[in-house]
């Protein structure tokens, strides 16, 4: 146990302490605030990096695995225990968050220089970035969940920067809503987990949740409708990891996120937290592939995971292909990679899926940020039918956002997108089920390289279409600082260079992740030319070339002038354009339905509220009113009165005795002498004749 | 009438005075006259019975004679006594105008 | 012989009584009796005055009534007379029922008083079981009378005069009634004639065995005495008709045939007491030596009777008078006590009567004596308060 | 022996209406004696010897001479003080001849006693000393007691306190 995973702890930690102290700064010391925050970050990437020189070194059995757990809290016989592990899925996503969040703070002080709240806007990303760090390392599904709804809270709050703008404010309450969605299902199936494996630790030298004693003991047990506890289980995770990735029922907040600032989407939105959800799934992918040792095939669990990511790449392709906004573009293109890393994850493995997931983060990112310093240059000008033409102005960004968007579209050999995507659509042709994802996956990959074509066009190519807008003097669009440029700079380099990692010739990354048996690890160009594999590359490399073409058919050939003029995809298909423009109404679906139904809800509510309850309220104030007043009444009549009428009369008749006592001793000797006389009387002649 | 009832009758009679007395004259002396009329009364009756109605306990009726008398005298001692206290601070001796302890 | 003389009244009497029919015989005895003692008393009372007026003058050294009759003897008759022509005043004022009843009630008492005492041997009036209680219950009456004459002759000074006499009245009653009731202690008995025979036999065979001769008789016997002067308003006691004081006290308004009756009755009760006295203490009719036996029962009453009326009359010349509060202080912190100390005493010479030692008589005669002696002592000095007599200095009479 | 009887009788009644009705307190307190003699002669006739005696000295010796000493005491010897206001008479009379009613009906009409007839023998003064000395010892223990505690009384009660009574006239 070395002293780098002693001290593993230190890597969330030092984020969240800058948050801490950057919450107690005033505004007004902005430069010590970015300081302090990209500090932070930087201790931070440094002891990733020692951690994952760390794992490279010792590969154990299974891969390099160290753990460090303690109590943390003891209730009579429990005790909840937490933990931090280093393993090397964790360590290459420590990496990567570490180095990627760097980029963009450093990014995000040109970004935000106008900006007033800015130390609040670092503050606020030192908190994100701990609490990613937090969900990488965490050794317990309880210390995960933790980290994963302060995820979630910082995004929250970083959407819903600019308050002050109703859209930001509605698109934060959004995020949020529809993420607590899914955490719901994370935490039914982490109670449900905890109740059956009665630890919440994935790895405590035989007893964790996570390890085969375990597994076999949950796959052993069948829970509802004939899914294995595992199985259902997993789904629950699953549908947190939907909600967080912004998968295909629950996506619809990832593209109104774009509201918050762009280092946020960049961040949030394109590298880390939705990568999260992917990150969840590959964490406790033991349980999801966990089989009853009798059956054959994939795990229903897996299946699921498979055909979810395969329906939301050309679901989100298709609408992304319609959209008008720059981000929104992105932004549905991230929920469509999403999907392809979970087709990866279901298909091939966590190898696979990770692949992909650290190569997107580095383009989406970059792309991103190239968008972000395209709306700094264009004066917050975010829709592309305003823009165009900004190949001679802003040459740094359009070179960096060519990079990655030929990354993204999967531009055969040079750029990772290819390589990653080419592994996923390997797996999934191999993948025994259906052939189904395969055909999805490649329809999704020309659709990619044509959105990604077509928004290349409007904004870089053309005339430029900012000067058209009536209010502003002839804004001209300007390139951004270096203190933005330079960061895109890096992020391209990375988008190129890191795809040769997991190339078939050299999967290093596959083997370093699921450490495969070591005649694979030697570089060997061969495997290239193996049947199947340059087969699959020819195909794809087709495929994005038929995008490309129809990309620049439609729209190369007659760049459009007028911001008003009608998409040429509407017009050749205006119906179909309108439905993807309109995001397949999903909202208005949820509007309809979801959130109608809660409003019937709440005034349900407020109705039972004001009359069942209103009325039992007011039923029992009227009660004890009139009980008070019957009371009352009684009191005053009744008792009173009778009282003292009781008492006048009473004292009445004493004054009348009283007038016996006359003081006169004869005539009490009057009366003596009558009554004994009387007596005599009575018994001389009375009763006992 | 046997000679027994002929000193019922007297002792009845007078003990009839007496009480007429004691029951209507305002001045308090004459009231203790009167209960000692009474209690003559009572004694003749005593003696009377112990003579005349039958043998009973020979000195019995003397003895409780007595005692009566010896009583009688004492309670004239007190009463007289304190018609003179009553006197001295109330100036008067009428009995209806002392009734201070009326109710 | 003797007997027949003893007994020579009671023999007329009963003579008499036979000849009466039968059913009024009990009335004429009674009537024979009042009678007689009304006459013989009446005489004596006569007799009295005279001999009072004699010894008193004898006293003052003068020679006293001797112009009417031969040695004044006559003197009675001629006040009597006087007395009886005298004119009976009234007060106006006066309240008739009362001031006319007054003497009446002082004689009437006396004489019934006279009915229980044995004057002779069975020669008594009525011979009552409780003689004596009879004697003290009818003495009492006179208090009323003197009362009524106070009262009645509606005169302030009367009024006080009565006032003073009651009070001497009452307070001499009780040491008076004490010391007759030791007699009655030692005898045991209330009948006077029964107290008489207690005294009967002789003390070595010669002399009389009378109360007085006791230390606790002789005692009360001089109490009973002091008792009776006190009772009778004489001499020391004389307050209420001292002429130094009140002249004549309740008597001041009577005047004639009334004040003779209530001077009557004044001597009248003198004898009726000292006769009580002598059948109390002096052995009634009893001689006083067996020697003398012989002499009749009635002639030993007399002797002694007259002895008491000259000791009276003797008094009454020589010891001067009392003040009132002398007169109260010495009745009830002298003489009550002294009374209680004589029946003490006489219970004391009872419990010891059964001493057969030697001697046993003289002891027992030291005893009682001490007894009586020292309270005597002790309450004199009491009584003195402190104040010792001057030196006597005789200045005779230029 | 029914001419005593009626003359003392007769005696009793008079003296006793007398003293309740005469006017002057002295009269009444002096017809008070008249009845006390009479009832001490009554109670000869029946008798008790010794207890007329008794009656006669003490009521006509000592609770006579208290009443008169009373009465002058009170200074209510010259008044003449009249009964009640009328409707007060009434009533009391009424009351005393209801109650003498009463008990003379019991009498005359009661029924006679199981025995009739005097007593045998009269006691003697020594039984009577016998029965008082044993039987009786209590009582006259008792009596001892009362009457000392009465004359205490008596006298504290009739002490002059400080002279709080005087100055003022005594009314009549």
């Amino acid at each position: 146990m070395s002293w780098i995973v002693q001290q593993l702890w230190l890597v969330p930690a030092l984020p969240f302490l800058a948050a801490g102290v950057l919450a107690l700064t005033p505004r007004r010391h902005r430069r010590s605030a970015a300081g302090l925050a990209i500090g932070a970050l930087t201790a931070s990437l440094v002891l990733a990096g020692g951690a994952f020189a760390a794992t490279l070194g010792q590969a154990g059995p299974d891969g390099f695995r160290a753990v460090v757990n303690f109590t943390w809290l003891e209730t009579g016989a429990h005790a909840v225990r937490l933990g931090w592990v280093l393993d090397p899925l964790g360590a290459a996503m420590l990496v990567m968050v570490s180095f990627v969040g760097l980029l963009i703070f450093i990014y995000s002080v040109g970004y935000m220089a106008h900006d007033d709240n800015f130390t609040r806007f670092f503050c606020f990303l030192s908190l994100f970035a701990g609490a990613m760090l937090g969900v990488v390392i965490a050794n317990s599904l309880l210390l995960l969940f933790i980290c994963w709804e302060l995820v979630g809270l910082a995004s929250y709050l970083l959407i819903g920067f600019w308050f002050q703008k109703p859209e930001a404010a509605a698109a934060a309450k959004k995020a949020f809503i529809t993420t607590r969605v899914g955490d719901l299902g994370l935490f039914v199936g982490m109670i449900w987990l905890y109740s059956a494996a009665d630890t919440l630790v994935f790895y405590e030298n035989g007893q964790g949740c996570l390890e085969q004693g375990m597994v076999t003991r949950l796959v052993a047990t069948t829970a509802v409708a004939g899914m294995t506890l595992s199985t259902a289980i997993s789904l629950l995770v699953l549908l947190g990891a939907m909600g967080k990735s912004g998968q295909f029922p629950l996506h619809v907040w990832l593209p109104d996120a774009m509201e918050g600032p762009t280092p946020v989407s960049a961040l949030i939105h394109a590298a880390t937290m939705v990568a999260a959800g992917v990150f969840l799934v590959a964490r406790m992918f033991p349980l999801f592939a966990a089989q009853p040792d009798g059956a054959t095939g994939e795990s229903p669990a897996l299946q699921a995971v498979t055909w979810l990511g395969a329906f939301t790449a050309v679901f989100a392709a298709l609408i992304a292909v319609a959209q008008t906004d720059i981000k929104r573009i992105l932004a549905y293109s991230t929920v469509s990679q999403l999907g392809y890393m979970f087709l990866g994850l279901g298909t091939g493995g966590v190898a696979v899926g990770m692949f992909h997931l650290l190569t997107h983060a580095f383009f989406k990112a970059l792309l991103f940020l190239g968008a972000g310093s395209v709306i700094h240059g264009c004066h917050e000008e975010q829709d592309i039918r305003r823009l165009g033409g900004l190949r001679r102005t802003m040459p740094v960004t359009f070179a960096t956002y060519a990079v990655g968007m030929m990354a993204l579209a999967g531009v055969p050999l040079l750029f990772s997108g290819f390589w990653s995507k080419d592994e996923i659509l390997h797996a999934a042709q191999g993948w025994k089920p259906s052939p189904w994802p395969f055909y999805l996956g490649v329809l999704g990959a020309g659709l990619t390289a044509f959105y990604m074509t077509r928004q290349m066009i409007f904004v870089f190519f053309g005339p430029n279409r900012t000067c058209a807008r009536t209010h502003a003097a002839a804004l001209t669009p300007h390139e951004s600082p270096p203190v933005m440029t330079v960061p895109l700079a890096f992020l391209a380099i990375c988008a190129v260079v890191l795809g040769f990692f997991g190339t078939p010739a050299w999967p290093w990354l596959q083997t370093y992740l699921e450490a495969r048996p070591a005649d694979l690890t030697a570089f060997d160009v061969s495997r290239l030319f193996a049947v199947g594999v340059l087969g699959l590359m020819v195909l794809s490399t087709a495929v994005v070339a038929a995008g490309l073409a129809l990309g620049w058919w439609l729209y190369g050939r007659r760049p459009i002038t007028d911001p008003a003029a009608t998409d040429a995809l509407e017009l050749a298909q205006p119906g179909l354009f309108r439905l993807l423009h309109g995001k397949f109404h999903v909202d208005e679906l949820y509007e309809a339905t979801v959130v109608r139904w809660h409003a019937a809800w709440a005034t349900l509510g407020e109705l039972l509220d004001r009359w069942l309850w209103g009325g039992v309220v007011l039923l029992v104030h009227g009660l004890a009113l009139g009980l008070a007043w019957t009371s009352r009444l009684l009191d005053e009549y009744v008792v009173n009165g009778g009282f003292d009428t009781a008492c006048r009369r009473l004292v009445r008749g004493g004054r009348h005795m009283a007038g016996l006592a006359t003081g006169k001793p004869q005539s009490y000797l009057r009366g003596l002498a009558a009554a004994t006389a009387a007596l005599a009387l009575l018994l001389l002649w009375g009763g006992c004749r | 009438m046997t000679p027994l009832e002929r000193y019922l009758v007297v002792a009845a009679l007078l003990f009839g005075v007496g009480l007429a007395g004691a029951l209507t004259r305002r001045n308090a002396i004459l009231v203790l006259a009167g209960i000692e009329l009474m209690l003559t009364a009572a004694n003749l009756n005593v003696v009377a019975f112990w003579r005349h109605g039958g043998h009973g306990d020979a000195t019995a009726g003397v003895m409780f004679v007595l005692f009566i008398i010896a009583v009688a005298a004492a309670e004239t001692a007190v009463g007289l006594a304190l018609i003179i206290s009553i006197y001295r601070h109330r100036r008067t001796t009428h009995l209806d105008e002392v009734d201070t302890l009326k109710g | 012989m003797v007997d027949t003389l003893d007994q020579l009244f009671i023999r007329a009497g009963r003579g008499v009584v036979d000849w009466a029919p039968e059913p009024a015989r009990p009335w004429l005895a009674a009537f024979l009796a009042a009678a007689t003692i009304t006459a013989v008393f009446a005489g004596l009372f006569a007799l009295t005055t005279w001999l009072e007026r004699k010894g008193l003058a004898r006293i003052q050294n003068r020679p006293g009534p001797n112009r009417v009759g031969p040695f004044g003897l006559l003197q009675p008759v001629a006040d009597g007379l006087k007395m009886l022509t005298k004119e009976d005043i009234r007060p106006r004022s006066a309240d008739q029922w009362i001031h006319f009843l007054a003497p009446l009630l002082k004689v009437v008492p006396v004489l019934l008083a006279y009915s229980v005492i044995p004057f002779g041997r069975n020669l008594v009036a009525l011979n009552l079981d409780a003689g004596l209680l009879f004697f003290f219950a009818v003495g009492s009456i006179t208090e009323i009378a003197v009362f009524m004459a106070g009262w009645g002759s509606r005169n302030k000074y009367s009024l006080l005069g009565a006032m003073r006499a009651i009070a001497q009245l009452i307070s001499y009653e009780m040491p008076l009634v004490l010391s007759a009731l030791t007699v009655v202690l030692v005898t045991g008995t209330l009948s006077l004639p029964a107290i008489v025979d207690s005294q009967a036999g002789w003390h070595g065979g010669w002399l009389a065995r009378w109360h007085v001769f006791t230390p606790w008789g002789l005692a009360a016997f001089a109490l009973f005495m002091t008792a009776a002067t006190a009772k009778t308003n004489r001499a020391p006691f004389d307050l209420p008709e001292g002429e130094s004081e009140i002249i004549a006290g309740h008597l001041v308004e009577y005047s004639g045939f009334k004040y003779a009756l209530f001077f009557m009755g004044e001597y009248l009760s003198l004898f009726a007491i000292s006769a009580v006295g002598i059948t109390l203490f002096l052995g009634g009719w009893r001689a006083p030596v067996a020697f003398l036996d012989w002499v009749p029962s009635y002639a030993w009453f007399a002797v002694k009777l007259l002895a008491c009326v000259a000791w009276f009359i003797w008094l009454r010349g020589t010891v001067p008078r009392l003040r009132a509060d002398q007169l109260m202080n010495f009745a009830w912190k002298f003489l009550l006590p002294l009374a209680l100390v004589a029946n003490l005493a006489a219970m004391l010479w009872q419990v010891t009567a059964n001493w057969q030692f030697a001697g046993a008589t003289l002891w027992r005669w030291v005893l009682v004596g001490a007894l009586i002696l020292v309270p005597y002592q002790r309450l004199g000095r009491a009584l003195l308060g402190g104040r010792t007599e001057a030196p006597r200095r005789y200045r005779f009479a230029e | 022996m029914d001419a005593a009887f009626s003359i003392f009788a007769l005696l009793l009644l008079a003296g006793a209406v007398a003293a309740m009705s005469l006017r002057n307190l002295i009269h009444c307190a002096l017809s008070l004696v008249v009845v006390f003699f009479s009832a001490a002669g009554l109670f000869l006739l029946l008798g008790a010897e010794f207890l007329s005696f008794a009656q006669v000295m003490v009521y006509v010796g000592a609770i006579a001479i208290l009443i008169v000493f009373a009465t002058l005491l009170t200074g209510s010897a010259g008044a003449t003080t009249g009964a009640l206001a009328f409707r007060p008479w009434l009533l009391g009379v009424g009351t005393a001849g209801w109650v003498t009613g009463v008990i003379v009906a019991a009498v005359l009409n009661g029924r006679p006693l199981p025995v009739e007839g005097k007593t045998a023998a009269l006691p003697t003064v020594r039984q009577l000393g016998e029965a008082l000395m044993t039987r009786y010892v209590l009582p006259l223990e008792v009596i001892g007691l009362l009457l000392t505690a009465a004359l205490i009384g008596a006298v504290v009660l009739a002490l002059r306190e400080g002279g709080a009574g005087r100055g003022k006239e005594p009314r009549p």
